[in-house]
């Protein structure tokens, strides 16, 4: 087992530094560099910058050096010392940021997955148990229609209703007054308040599709033997359904979740994006955030 | 023809060389694991297989399933590769060739005389080509035919095999599983083979079908001068179509015999045991029953010295530690067994 | 006291009502199941045998439907050791789903099936869908359950049962895991249970099948195409064609005396040993059935196999339906052949 | 493995089922396309998506004649103008052939926002092929007539039929000219997919080894990058200075390199698959080509595979269209495509006074519904050999 586990990890290490090549190349493709925009924000608060302070920048900050060597500096301090460089728009070690958003961003993505499961598993079940009834044509007819809205308008309209309705703004995870506190029982309820929305927005998106699955593979399952066999067993319809082929139904969707967590770091983005409709700037914010690292050197 | 074929006996082999003759054949899969593929072992699917095939006679092969009987059977047309072994076909035109040892142009001219036809009437047939396109395959690929004349050799052997040339232009879907299996054959048959490897050919198919496939299988030997490997779990139907048996177990050949002193005088215990098991429509009473314990021999780990012996009522020692020799005990009657001398076992009729 | 009866089947009818027509599978079956004997269902396949017996516990898959008949089980209560009664369950009229059905399912009733790897879930371990059944029908609790199927693994001549109980289905052959589901019901239903499995292991479970039937007295269903099979494990013997009983009678007399021109032509059809033997390498043609099973959509006037019989007669057989003759007692028939020879014809 | 048979032996016969009376040599004789048709009509559903989409693509490639304004052009005087309401029935009572009234246009005394009442005294009837904005015709043939609209000069009263933007432009002209974008993304991006992914798939199922092993990792590396800050950084390295149009395949282009990993792992499971079949054992054993093997068994047998799952994927890609441009990574004014409308209802306070500028929503779920159906069809239909 254990060697399984190593011959595993040993696997995965040429996937990541391909991932790190490809997400270092896809950082340095927009236009513009940290210098340049050094150099911008000097002289837009009046500062004159010289040829030779420029070229003194540009060589601070490796600008010179060609491509793979700016790579392999930049990957050797992430391994060695875990440093990604300096955010200015956080103004922090990126690293830090990082970390700090990281739990949020796997807590929100794990909890959005369990409201997706708890409200389209169960309903898939039931379709698929109920196939050709009333309510399995309305299902099926309402995930058709969730699947084709766009997420965003979906999560649109949820914020809406919960503006309107409920007068709920859905900034930051924190209350301003709870924002720079250290960790409180006050503070985790405030983060479950204002979690909630999120994790229903990112949430929602899934719903429709994970209960098409759970419907197909139901009644994969359903039609196999084993299910007669179970039901000649004398077991009652329940324990048939719930015991059987709902468990084999489950597996394949409750395994997907890693396979889930990427998507989730980039809808949550663009579920934040659209949080604050009023103030567009978050988008360019959050497409800064995405390419810190070219402005780290 | 049917009549020199039944009157093949031990002393004409000699005098006239088989059409097919496999020696020591193995066909091994190796096991692998992890990322480099590392293999961790082999299967012995086929683990040393020797026999021969007599012109224009069936000959029998069975055993039970994993026993390696299929993949002996697509060894031989070189369908698999096999590990290594000789396998001897005597064809009209190259002469005596090793089959194994053929390369692209001259495997395919041998294949033109050595045909399959396949277990699974549903799976075997393209479904989205005609008959006309099915059968005409093999002549188009092999380029004995085309045009019209394709046209017209592809009527004339669904007209062999039952089917009627209208049905050229219809495809597979079309057709009953008993249909399709005739269809399996006329592709066969298409180039007007010697040899006809039939792997399981009727045990997809109902009985009232499977007697007319096995009719017509035994029709069109007698007609084409065939000569069949008949692959098959099923011994009644077996003794019923073959003039000579093999039987395998664990990859390995454990007797061959003809038909009826291989189920009448069974030398092998395991073969003995296979007899017994027969389920016969007959509702006598049967007294006495060899029933064998344990499981068949795991392929990738087979048991020391007689791969039988684990299973075996006649076991002694020798049989745990060395391999017996595939003999000849009698003339034309091969088997694998320490003890084949002295046992006096019991076959069909003594069981009934 | 052999011959309690323990269920009857009158006048099945199981209708498959889909989008391209009516499957009549099962279209007008009558059957009689004692205590202590195995009644053998032969056909080829679609000819409703399986049908049959799904009908019988209620377990007919969708869109199926018993459209007709009654299913009368005589089911046997153990009050104590010695007395027991009887108790008549009319089972068409319980709902399929019922809490009274699946007291009899799995419990008085069980079933086998042809496939022993789809029969079992694959992440449970056997003992555990063994215990399932067992925890369900008597009242035991886990420990004592385990204990039990243990049992009826070491019963099944498994060897080491207190290991297997633990393994996973997909660590056992075939064989063993057919052997595995079979327990002691008052009626078990074998629906080709050794189709799938080599003549050796065939063997030992028609025997083990035998044995398990002779101490606990059970009757056993069973259902295959194999009319070898049928000489050995069953003593009364019902032959179907398209969703029909077209004989039935003892098992001797189905080999021995086949009144049915279906039955004939099956047994000619197969290969026999003895035959084969006696010709000593001459080599013979089986008779053949001409034509093939008709599609399960159609409905045939008269009787359903006339355009095969070799005996068909013009304007009696593919307009009349023949009812069921009694020929000589205990051997029925469904056939214009014997309709002079009927000791008491019954109407259809 | 009997059982199995025997269930494929009765769908051979539940498809032999579906024939009308009296056409079964017709039947017998259908290759796989003509029974995937007959599948397919048996689904009214998947049928109407099609006329649907029919009507949809239509509309997209006769924009400037099916809309009844141009697209760019603002109407000073109709800001955020509500839908126009159509009437057949005049204030006296009287039916009309389908017409619309003038408005008055007042000023709400406390919100400043302009309101607008029918004058019922002024009638303008809604006429076919009627005089307009003049336009060129794929920018080839000059003309000014519109499929529908009131005709006339500049002083009648224009027909919105789904009102205006915050700058006066009609939404219904500007979905139709949007049409044209949002529909196309999706076949040019999957056009690309498919040849990525039919080559890269079917590189890796033929020849498998080491080069199957390197594109399957790679596969699972695409898919482990987020999508939008990878799109966001790949559309943020589009130089600026590009034309929309270039911009627009570029757009397309990077969606494609996106997408096509389902597509190539579907090839390569079929191809897998399919290389253990018998009757290509049996084509082989016929002496065929491994070319031919391919060309003639083995890629006729997944290419009903391949349509469906291109139609299935065709939804997710005018979604990603949408989406991207609502967020402003995707296209940009002044191409006009319905994600790009969309981004006037990134304030929400917009789309809380003009509802109406939420029209490309319901016309999004309509397209991408309806490819839903088709696929859903299609799949049902693809493989008429099995269930």
């Amino acid at each position: 087992m254990l060697a399984y586990i190593l011959q595993r990890i040993i696997r995965v290490i040429p996937q990541l530094l391909l991932i790190s090549i490809l997400a270092f190349i896809i950082i340095q493709l927009p236009p513009g560099d940290i210098v340049t925009r050094q150099i911008e924000r000097l002289q837009a608060s009046g500062v004159t910058v010289s040829e030779a302070q420029a070229q003194a920048l540009i060589r601070q900050y490796g600008m010179d050096r060609p491509m793979y060597q700016r790579y392999l500096l930049w990957i050797s301090k992430i391994i060695t010392k875990f440093d990604f460089g300096y955010s200015y728009t956080f103004e922090k070690p990126v690293a830090q940021v990082i970390m700090e958003r990281m739990g949020y961003t796997f807590a929100i993505a794990l909890f959005a997955h369990i409201f997706t499961w708890t409200v389209a598993i169960p309903i898939g079940i039931y379709v698929a148990v109920k196939q050709y009834s009333i309510t399995d044509y309305i299902v099926t007819l309402v995930t058709f229609v969730g699947l084709a809205v766009p997420a965003f308008f979906l999560a649109m309209i949820i914020m809406y209703i919960a503006l309107t309705r409920f007068g709920i703004r859905t900034g930051g995870l924190f209350s301003q007054e709870y924002m720079v506190l250290p960790w409180s029982w006050g503070k985790f309820v405030d983060l479950l308040k204002h979690m909630w929305l999120p994790i229903i927005l990112l949430g929602t998106g899934g719903v429709a599709g994970t209960i098409r699955t759970m419907r197909a593979m139901m009644l994969d399952e359903l039609r196999k033997q084993y299910v007669t066999v179970a039901r000649a067993k004398g077991l009652s319809e329940f324990s048939v359904i719930v015991r059987y082929p709902a468990r084999l139904a489950i597996n394949p969707i409750l395994s997907s979740v890693m396979w889930l967590l990427p998507p989730a770091v980039s809808s949550w983005r663009s579920s934040s994006t659209c949080k604050r409709p009023a103030r567009r700037y978050t988008l360019r914010c959050g497409i800064r955030i995405c390419i810190w690292p070219a402005r780290i050197f | 023809m049917t009549k020199q074929t039944n009157t093949h006996s031990a002393s004409q082999i000699q005098a006239q060389p088989p059409l097919l003759e496999v020696k020591a054949l193995k066909k091994y899969f190796p096991i692998q694991r992890g990322f480099f593929k590392r293999v961790v072992g082999h299967v012995k699917a086929v683990d040393g297989v020797d026999f021969y095939v007599n012109e224009g006679e069936t000959m029998g092969l069975v055993g039970e399933s994993g026993c390696g009987k299929t993949t002996t059977g697509r060894c031989i047309l070189k369908a698999i590769a096999p590990s290594s072994g000789e396998i001897w076909f005597q064809d009209p035109n190259l002469g005596r060739i090793d089959v194994s040892t053929l390369e692209h142009e001259q495997l395919i001219h041998v294949r033109r005389n050595m045909r399959m036809i396949f277990q699974d009437p549903y799976a075997s047939l393209n479904p989205r080509m005609t008959l006309l396109e099915i059968v005409g395959a093999p002549l188009r690929a092999m380029n004995l035919a085309s045009g019209k004349e394709l046209e017209d050799r592809v009527a004339e052997m669904l007209r062999r095999v039952g089917l009627r040339p209208e049905y050229m232009r219809r495809y597979p879907h079309a057709f009953s599983g008993g249909q399709r299996q005739r269809i399996g054959l006329a592709r066969a048959l298409a180039p007007q083979p010697k040899f006809l490897v039939c792997d399981e050919p009727v045990s997809a198919l109902d009985v009232s079908v499977q007697a007319q496939i096995l009719n017509l299988l035994q029709e069109l030997q007698e007609e084409m001068g065939l000569t069949y490997l008949f692959v098959a779990h099923d011994l009644s139907v077996v003794a019923h179509i073959s003039e000579r048996v093999a039987v395998m177990y664990v990859g390995k050949m454990v007797e061959m015999a003809t038909t009826h002193e291989l189920f009448m005088t069974p030398k092998h215990p395991y073969t003995e045991a296979l007899m017994s098991a027969i389920p016969r429509p007959d509702p006598t009473p049967r007294d006495k029953r060899i029933l064998l314990t344990g499981e068949v021999a795991n392929p990738a780990k087979p048991p020391s010295g007689c791969y039988f012996h684990p299973r075996c009522t006649y076991v002694k020692d020798i049989c745990k530690t060395e391999e017996p020799a595939f003999d000849e005990i009698s003339p034309g009657h091969f088997v694998k067994c320490h003890r084949a001398a002295e046992l006096n076992l019991s076959g069909v009729m003594n069981l009934a | 006291m052999s011959d309690q009866v323990l269920a009857e089947i009158k006048n099945l009818h199981t209708y498959f009502y889909l989008a391209e027509g009516v499957v009549r599978a099962v279209d007008g079956v009558d059957l009689t199941i004692k205590a202590g004997r195995t009644l053998g269902i032969v056909g080829e396949s679609g000819c409703g045998k399986s049908i049959t017996a799904l009908s019988l516990m209620q377990l007919v898959p969708s869109p199926g439907k018993i459209e007709e008949g009654e299913i009368t089980y005589y089911q046997t209560i153990h009050q104590t050791e010695s007395a027991s009664t009887s108790n008549v369950i009319e089972i068409t009229k319980l709902k399929p789903n019922s809490r009274e059905m699946r007291a009899i399912r799995g419990n008085q009733i069980s079933m086998v099936f042809q496939e022993p790897m789809a029969a079992m879930l694959p992440v449970r371990t056997v003992g555990a869908q063994i215990m399932e059944a067992i925890m369900l029908h008597q009242q035991v609790n886990k420990v004592e359950a385990r204990e039990r199927a243990i049992d009826i693994l070491a019963r099944a001549k498994l060897p080491n049962a207190d290991r297997i109980v633990d393994t996973y289905p997909f660590q056992l052959s075939g064989g063993m895991r057919q052997r595995a589901l079979s327990c002691n019901p008052d009626i078990l239903i074998a629906d080709e249970p050794t189709t799938a499995l080599d003549v050796t292991t065939e063997a030992q479970i028609l025997d083990l099948m035998r044995e398990l039937q002779r101490e606990y007295n059970m009757a056993i269903m069973y259902i295959t195409h194999n009319l070898g099979v049928i000489a050995e494990m069953a003593q009364e013997v019902a032959v179907m064609y398209m969703g029909k009983v077209v004989e039935q009678t003892d098992v001797a007399s189905i080999f021995r005396n086949p009144l049915h021109p279906y039955t004939q032509a099956l047994l000619r059809s197969i290969p026999q040993l003895d035959d084969v033997m006696a010709r000593a390498g001459q080599k013979k043609r089986l008779e053949t059935i001409k034509g093939m099973v008709p599609d399960p959509y159609s409905v045939l006037p008269g009787c359903s196999f006339h355009p095969r019989c070799p005996q068909f007669m013009e304007g009696v057989c593919n307009e009349v339906e023949p009812a069921v003759i009694e020929v000589e007692p205990g051997h029925i028939v469904r056939c214009h052949l014997y309709a002079s020879r009927s000791t008491k014809a019954r109407a259809n | 493995m009997s059982k199995k048979t025997l269930q494929k032996k009765q769908l051979g016969r539940k498809t032999r089922r579906q024939i009308p009376e009296g056409q079964e040599e017709e039947f017998y004789r259908a290759g796989q396309w003509q029974l995937v048709w007959w599948k397919f009509r048996r689904h009214k559903l998947a049928q109407m998506a099609m006329v649907v989409l029919g009507i949809l693509y239509f509309i997209a490639i006769f924009a400037e004649f099916a809309s009844p304004h141009d697209p760019l052009r603002r109407y000073k005087q109709y800001l955020s103008f509500p839908p126009t309401a159509i009437h057949i029935r005049d204030a006296q009572g009287r039916f009309h052939t389908p017409f619309i009234y003038g408005m008055k246009m007042g000023r709400d005394p406390v919100t400043f926002r302009p309101t607008y009442e029918e004058n019922t005294s002024i009638i303008y009837p809604i006429g076919l092929f009627v005089r307009g904005d003049p336009y060129k015709l794929w920018g080839l043939i000059p003309s000014d007539i519109h499929l529908f609209g009131v005709g006339g000069g500049d002083e009648v009263m224009p027909l919105f039929l789904m009102g205006t933007d915050t700058i006066g432009r009609d939404v219904l002209s500007r979905i139709f000219y949007g049409a044209r974008i949002s529909l196309s993304v999706g076949l040019i991006g999957i056009a690309i997919s498919f040849v990525l992914g039919l080559l890269l798939g079917g590189i890796s199922g033929f020849f498998g080894g080491v080069v199957d092993e390197i594109i399957q990792r790679v596969i699972e590396v695409i898919t482990t990058l987020p999508t939008i800050p990878l799109f966001m950084a790949l559309a943020a390295a589009l130089p600026r200075e590009w034309p929309q149009l270039r911009i627009y395949f570029a757009t397309t282009l990077i969606l494609s390199i996106l997408g096509w990993t389902g597509l190539a792992r579907t090839v390569r499971g079929r191809l897998l698959s399919m290389r253990e079949e018998d009757f290509v054992l049996a084509a082989k054993l016929d002496g065929e080509s491994e070319a031919a093997i391919i060309a003639r068994y083995m890629i006729p047998g997944f290419l009903s595979y391949i349509i469906v799952s291109l139609t299935g994927s065709l939804p997710g890609m005018i979604l990603g269209e949408t989406s991207l441009s609502f967020l402003g990574i995707g296209l940009n004014p002044p191409t006009i495509s319905w994600g790009v409308m969309l981004q006037d209802a990134q304030d929400i306070m917009n789309v809380a006074h003009y509802p109406w500028i939420l029209w490309p929503v319901p016309v999004v779920v309509l397209a991408v519904l309806m490819f839903n159906f088709l696929g859903d069809g299609l799949r049902d239909a693809a493989d008429p050999y099995v269930s």
